[in-house]
């Protein structure tokens, strides 16, 4: 409502601690949907190395062309492996979320919805944990 | 009062479609992920490979369908979330301005990107 | 200054109801409220309104019922025109959206309710005066209605010819609580007062904080008699401590009232042998107050209500709102405790004096709603017949202000020399200004100059500056609360269900010694943002008049009528008292005087029957 | 809600769940008087007791020196079984400090003037226990509006917003005079709205999404909840409805709500306020689709 008047104090203080499910929801998907298109487009990015690589056949038969090096180059960073694991993390609470939330716009299950905000998190959680395996795979420390 | 929202602008359509993008992407996403996380692993991708999925139509259209859909869905979230805290008048205008254009260049360029991965520029 | 047609004061049900009715009629109407229109107390009404609807019910029946649940202290014109009106306005409710119960076929529902002899009690849930005054609000805001809420009105802007019957009100002047600005407001055609009821009068009330009686205290020091001021409703069950309604539901599905030594009182001492919990209202009130008095009562203060034994699922069935009430404000599971209730006071029959178009004795002024006395209730009233007056009276008190021919009254207004008068009442006190400081004269001294409406209305002005700045200033004595509780408790002891003549002289003397302390009343707040401070401490002004009148009242009638109770003549007395005790404020000396009962309607006569219980 | 909370909740005050040699606080008040009691000797005397229950109030006046820095004032106001905060503000103000601003007026959950920022929730005060409370007890006003005095918000943009949603009855053949002829309308049609009919206005949803603290024009929960009531309601023409469904359609109607629940969750009259905004965004777009 109105912005005008600055309650100091009493409006910044502490305030979040009083959030509700419902508020972290809106909170954590929000700010999973913006790291996934800043994603999105560091992705189109550096695949578009492909661009470059394209025709040039005895690099790409030698798999020293440009594209294939900068993937594999960074898939050899142990941060991007962990930043990969972040990615999916994000990907899958927002998706679970986003599930969530269109379970919520067609009316169904309105009366669980905090519960069902801990579920994402709790699943994102362990779907998280459970690929970390396949992902840190081959990566040197 | 009533005349201040005289501005009919329908919000339903881009809400509709927030909606249809985000199942339309669950579903490609999960098989995006699959594919280059666990039945390929993304430290092996290979310009070979890449080509020898992407030459495929089908596929194709759906990875171009994929990023239609996720700049869309992500762009128009974007621009929400702004709308949401408040953004209004010309700033509002602008921003539209440039998350369109933005989309619309990553869209091109991912649409550029793909075409050169199947070989086809 | 501001300047309207009709300036309509409080935004309750009737006041709501006058504004639409006074702005369809064409003039240029405007709200003034102390609180939002929604925040009335018309809110809280649950149980419904009674309408003759129905085939093989008629307005006649309704009549008729309303009138011998008057104990025929009615008259018969506004009771009629009450049960004539009724169903139209009701129905009007109905088009304006107002979300009724309804039967299987789509009709509007309507239930039975206590004295009715047909089942005509129309009702929307358990929120009946809710919808009411919402579904109203939402036709002003439709309208466009000016609404000028969370503005105090202060006094009223009348002419001072020596009799009250010549004066003429051409306005009112009103505080904006928000900002402190004291204002006047011109009425071009009429002023009508819908302030709502006096229940703040009382230490335990069903009434809201805001019912504070302001309309009649500024009525009653204007010139216009106050009527039947004695005849007060008391609730047998509401919560003790904050005074919330447990609804007559709850005794109705058979819920048993308990002294503290666990005794089913009602039978066991013979109170109602028949009814038991379901006697009339009175009738239960005195059992509980006498069980407490002769020291059965629990905490020397209330009974149990205890309604266990219906079992949880019908419980939560029927009564699902009584357990949230119950929790809510007093903290009491009632599936597994008895719920404590005591009597309170919930409905004032009497008010300020108009005819069947609402208008006073004072040209230009008018009342409707819980703060008039037209009087259909008489000396008590039947529930569910409040929010029928509301629409009914509010619509024709709107509609004559603004000009409109409803046709002259049958119902006279104000005094005239060939009525009987009190003399000896032996008052022991004597009421009225004694003390009062001059600025608190509701009377313009213009020497009844009315040619310059204007003027008389920026006296007014001037006159409520100067009393609030005199407030303000004064940096000690005492303070408003100390002496609204004072006067609370003492009506509540004095002249609460049970009155003798000790006890109502015993409170007169307090209010006396109200008056008094009032002198050096001061408001700590020096604020003029949202001075509530201010506000409360001019309503305790009025408390103390609207008291007064009702403690005389209950000393003057000495009989059994209606909610009216006297120790000294436990009976009924028509060969006495049939006829309506009036008050009048003239010039500061409170006059106590009587008008007969019109009993004749317009077809037939109501002949006093025994209000058999 | 209708299970007994009696828990004390504090050792700074522990309440005897059994309690029952309180007076009324009026009662208490007019002992106290008569006894020549005043004000100090009255907290001394509160505090001896030992049951008292802490509260924190809000304190802010544009205009008095000393309260234009918005500040916490501790008031220690003896507790009683059944005690309401609206009941501890009032003693508070009586007792303490009459120039403790706040509105209430019903005392029964009806005229919505008191909803408050109570230990970090948006509750009416008449309706909440104390006893289901911690202590201290921080009540402040309404966060996300202008506060005017203490506990007192500037409700001004929240009538706005209602009044936006056209609120009331539209039906253009409603016959000036007499003999109105009643419409029906189906039991099930009316417990459809039944829910949504229930608004006190008192602001409490509206204060707690943070969808309409960032945008002013949101329309909010409550206006969208009235407009339900007249949408959902048979008694009006489909054109009607359409027209309703126009104004929420808007861009800062129904599509702001970002599903946050909070409001559902602080209505103290429990209207399924989410429900009603999600229904009707897909009736928007039901109606949407019909044109394409
Ligand atoms: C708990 C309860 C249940 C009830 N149930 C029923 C029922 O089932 N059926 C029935 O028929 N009746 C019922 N009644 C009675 C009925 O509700 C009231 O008599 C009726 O609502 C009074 O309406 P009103 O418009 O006269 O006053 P209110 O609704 O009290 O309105 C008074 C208005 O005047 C304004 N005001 C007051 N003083 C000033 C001032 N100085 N300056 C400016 N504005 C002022 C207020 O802001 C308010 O807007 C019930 C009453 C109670 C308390
Ligand atoms: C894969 C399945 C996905 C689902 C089910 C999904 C679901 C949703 C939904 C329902 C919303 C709307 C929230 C609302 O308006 O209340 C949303 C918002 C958003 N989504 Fe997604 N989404 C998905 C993938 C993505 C992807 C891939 C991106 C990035 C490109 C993305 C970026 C965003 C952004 C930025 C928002 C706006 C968040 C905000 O409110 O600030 N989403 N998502
Ligand atoms: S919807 Fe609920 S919280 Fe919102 S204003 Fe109405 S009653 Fe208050
Ligand atoms: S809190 Fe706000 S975001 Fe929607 S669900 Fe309620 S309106
Ligand atoms: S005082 Fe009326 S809602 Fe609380």
């Amino acid at each position: 409502m109105s912005q005008s008047y600055n309650r100091g104090l009493v409006e910044d203080f502490g305030r979040w601690k009083e959030f509700t499910a419902g508020m972290w929801a809106w909170i954590f998907h929000k700010f999973t949907g913006w790291m996934l298109i800043g994603y999105l487009f560091t992705h189109i990015a550096v695949l578009s190395t492909a661009i470059g690589a394209a025709g040039d056949t005895a690099a790409i038969q030698a798999e020293t062309d440009i594209y294939t090096t900068t993937i594999q180059g960074l898939e050899e960073l142990f941060i991007v492996r962990v930043l990969e694991v972040g990615l999916l993390a994000v990907a899958v609470f927002h998706i679970l979320n986003g599930l969530r939330l269109l379970m919520v716009d067609l009316g169904i299950g309105l009366e669980a919805q905090d519960k069902s905000f801990y579920a994402s998190l709790i699943l994102t959680g362990v779907i998280t944990v459970a690929s970390v395996p396949t992902f840190m795979k081959g990566v040197g420390f | 009062m009533a005349e201040r929202y005289s501005s009919f602008v329908p919000g339903g359509t881009a809400w509709l479609l927030q909606r249809i993008t985000a199942a339309f992407l669950v579903v490609v996403l999960a098989f995006h992920f699959f594919q280059l996380h666990f039945v390929n692993h993304a430290a092996d991708v290979t310009f070979q490979g890449t080509q020898a999925r992407m030459s495929n139509v089908g596929y194709f259209l759906t990875m171009v369908l994929f990023l239609i859909a996720g700049a869309f869905h992500g762009l128009n979230g974007v621009y929400n979330a702004l709308v949401n805290q408040g953004l209004d008048g010309t700033p509002k205008k602008v921003v539209l301005a440039v998350l369109t254009i933005a989309g619309v260049a990553l869209v091109v360029q991912g649409t550029y990107v793909a075409l050169a991965m199947a070989g086809w520029t | 200054m501001y300047e309207h047609d009709v300036i309509v004061v409080g935004a309750g049900g009737a006041g709501l109801r006058a504004a639409i009715a006074a702005h369809e009629a064409g003039a240029d109407t405007a709200l003034v409220s102390k609180l939002h229109p929604v925040r009335s107390h018309t809110g809280a009404a649950e149980g419904g309104i009674n309408a003759a609807l129905q085939e093989g019910d008629d307005w006649e029946l309704h009549a008729y019922d309303t009138m011998k649940g008057s104990d025929y202290l009615g008259d018969a014109p506004a009771v009629e025109t009450l049960a004539q009106d009724a169903p139209e306005d009701t129905m009007r409710l109905e088009h304006w959206g107002m979300p009724f119960s309804r039967e299987e076929d789509g009709t509007v529902s309507q239930r039975p309710f206590g004295g009715l002899s047909y089942p005509r009690t129309t009702y929307a849930g358990a929120e009946t005066g809710h919808h009411l005054l919402h579904t109203m609000y939402e036709q002003v805001v439709k309208r466009g209605i000016q609404v000028y809420d969370e503005w105090y009105v202060m006094n009223l802007a009348t002419t001072n010819e020596p009799d009250p019957n010549d004066r003429e009100c051409h306005g009112i002047v009103a505080y904006d609580v928000q900002s402190g600005n004291i204002e006047g407001f011109k009425a071009n055609d009429g002023v009508v007062l819908a302030t709502g009821g006096p229940g703040q009068a009382f230490d335990h009330t069903t009434n809201a904080v805001s019912c504070t009686g302001d309309g009649h205290a500024m009525a009653y020091r204007a010139g216009v008699p106050l009527e039947d001021m004695e005849f007060i409703q008391f609730h047998p069950t509401s919560l003790p401590s904050t005074g919330v309604l447990i609804s007559e539901g709850v005794r109705g599905e058979g819920g048993i009232l308990y002294n503290s030594e666990g005794e089913r009182f009602m039978f066991e001492y013979g109170y109602a042998n028949n009814s038991g919990e379901l006697a009339s209202r009175d009738v239960v009130a005195r059992a509980e107050l006498t069980e407490v008095d002769e020291g059965r009562g629990i905490e020397d203060e209330y009974v149990h209500l205890d309604m266990r034994h219906l079992g949880e699922e019908r419980i939560v069935d029927r009564l699902e709102n009584i357990l949230h009430l119950a929790e809510d404000f007093e903290g009491v599971d009632g599936l597994v405790e008895p719920m404590p209730v005591k009597p309170g006071q919930h409905y004032a029959m009497g008010g300020i004096e108009t005819d069947e178009n609402g208008q006073t004795n004072i040209d230009g002024l008018y009342a409707a709603g819980e703060c008039a006395c037209v009087s259909v209730h008489g000396g008590n009233r039947l529930g569910g017949n409040a929010l029928p007056e509301l629409i009914v009276f509010g619509k024709r008190a709107g509609r004559h202000a603004a000009g409109e021919d409803l046709g002259e009254p049958e119902i006279e207004t104000g005094y005239t020399g060939d009525i009987e008068d009190e003399d000896d009442a032996g008052f022991p006190v004597t009421p009225g200004r004694a003390g009062l400081d001059d600025v608190d004269e509701a009377i313009a001294s213009d020497g009844g100059v009315t040619a310059d409406a204007k003027g008389l209305l920026e006296r007014a002005v001037e006159r409520e500056r100067d009393r609030v700045e005199r407030l303000l200033e004064r940096d000690e004595g005492v303070q408003h609360a100390e002496i609204r509780s004072k006067l609370q408790q003492a009506m509540t002891d004095y002249v609460n269900v049970f009155r003798t003549e000790d006890g109502v002289k015993k409170a007169l003397k307090i209010i006396r010694e109200c008056r008094q302390e009032y002198q050096n009343v001061y408001v700590d707040d020096p604020s003029r943002t949202f001075n509530t401070d201010l506000q409360h401490t001019i309503e305790t002004r009025n408390l103390i008049d609207v008291a007064e009148t009702i403690a005389l009242g209950a000393l003057v009638r000495n009989e059994f009528r209606g909610a009216h109770w006297r120790q000294e003549n436990q009976r009924r007395d028509d060969e006495n008292w049939l006829k309506h005790t009036m008050v009048s404020w003239d010039g500061g000396e409170p006059s106590v005087w009587y008008r007969p009962v019109i009993l004749e309607g317009e077809e037939k006569t109501y002949e006093p029957k025994e209000r058999s219980y | 809600m209708s299970t007994q909370q009696q828990e004390p909740e504090t050792q700074e005050a522990p309440e005897d769940p059994e309690m029952k040699g309180a007076q009324s606080p009026q009662d208490r008040r007019l002992a106290e008087k008569e006894s020549g009691a005043i004000d100090e000797e009255s907290e001394k005397k509160a505090e001896l007791e030992g049951e008292t229950v802490h509260i924190k109030v809000f304190r802010y006046d544009p205009e008095v020196e000393g309260k234009q820095e918005p500040r916490f004032d501790d008031f220690h106001v003896p507790f009683e079984k059944g005690m309401t905060v609206l009941d501890a503000v009032i003693y508070a103000r009586d007792e303490y400090d009459s120039s403790l601003t706040f509105r209430h007026s019903c005392r029964q959950a009806v005229c919505g003037s008191d909803a408050f920022f109570i230990n970090g929730k948006q509750r009416l005060a008449c309706k909440t226990q104390l006893s289901e409370l911690e202590q201290p007890v921080r009540i402040e006003p309404l966060p996300h509006q202008e506060v005017v005095k203490d506990l007192v918000v500037d409700m001004g943009h929240f009538y706005d917003q209602m009044h936006a949603v056209e609120p009331y009855f539209q039906d253009e053949d409603t016959p000036e005079v007499s003999d109105l002829e009643e419409q029906h309308q189906s039991p099930e049609n009316r417990e459809k709205i039944k829910m949504s009919s229930r608004c006190i206005w008192c602001g409490a949803c509206m204060s707690s999404c943070n969808i309409a603290a960032g945008d002013n024009q949101y329309l909010g929960p409550a206006a969208i909840n009235k407009a339900y009531k007249f949408a959902m309601d048979d008694r009006e023409s489909e054109e009607i409805k359409e027209h309703r469904l126009r104004i929420l359609e808007q861009e800062h109607g129904v599509w702001r709500c970002q599903t946050q629940f909070s409001c559902t969750e602080v209505c103290p009259k429990d209207i399924p306020l989410t429900e009603h905004i999600q229904e009707l965004k897909r009736e928007a777009v039901k109606k949407n689709l019909k044109f394409w």
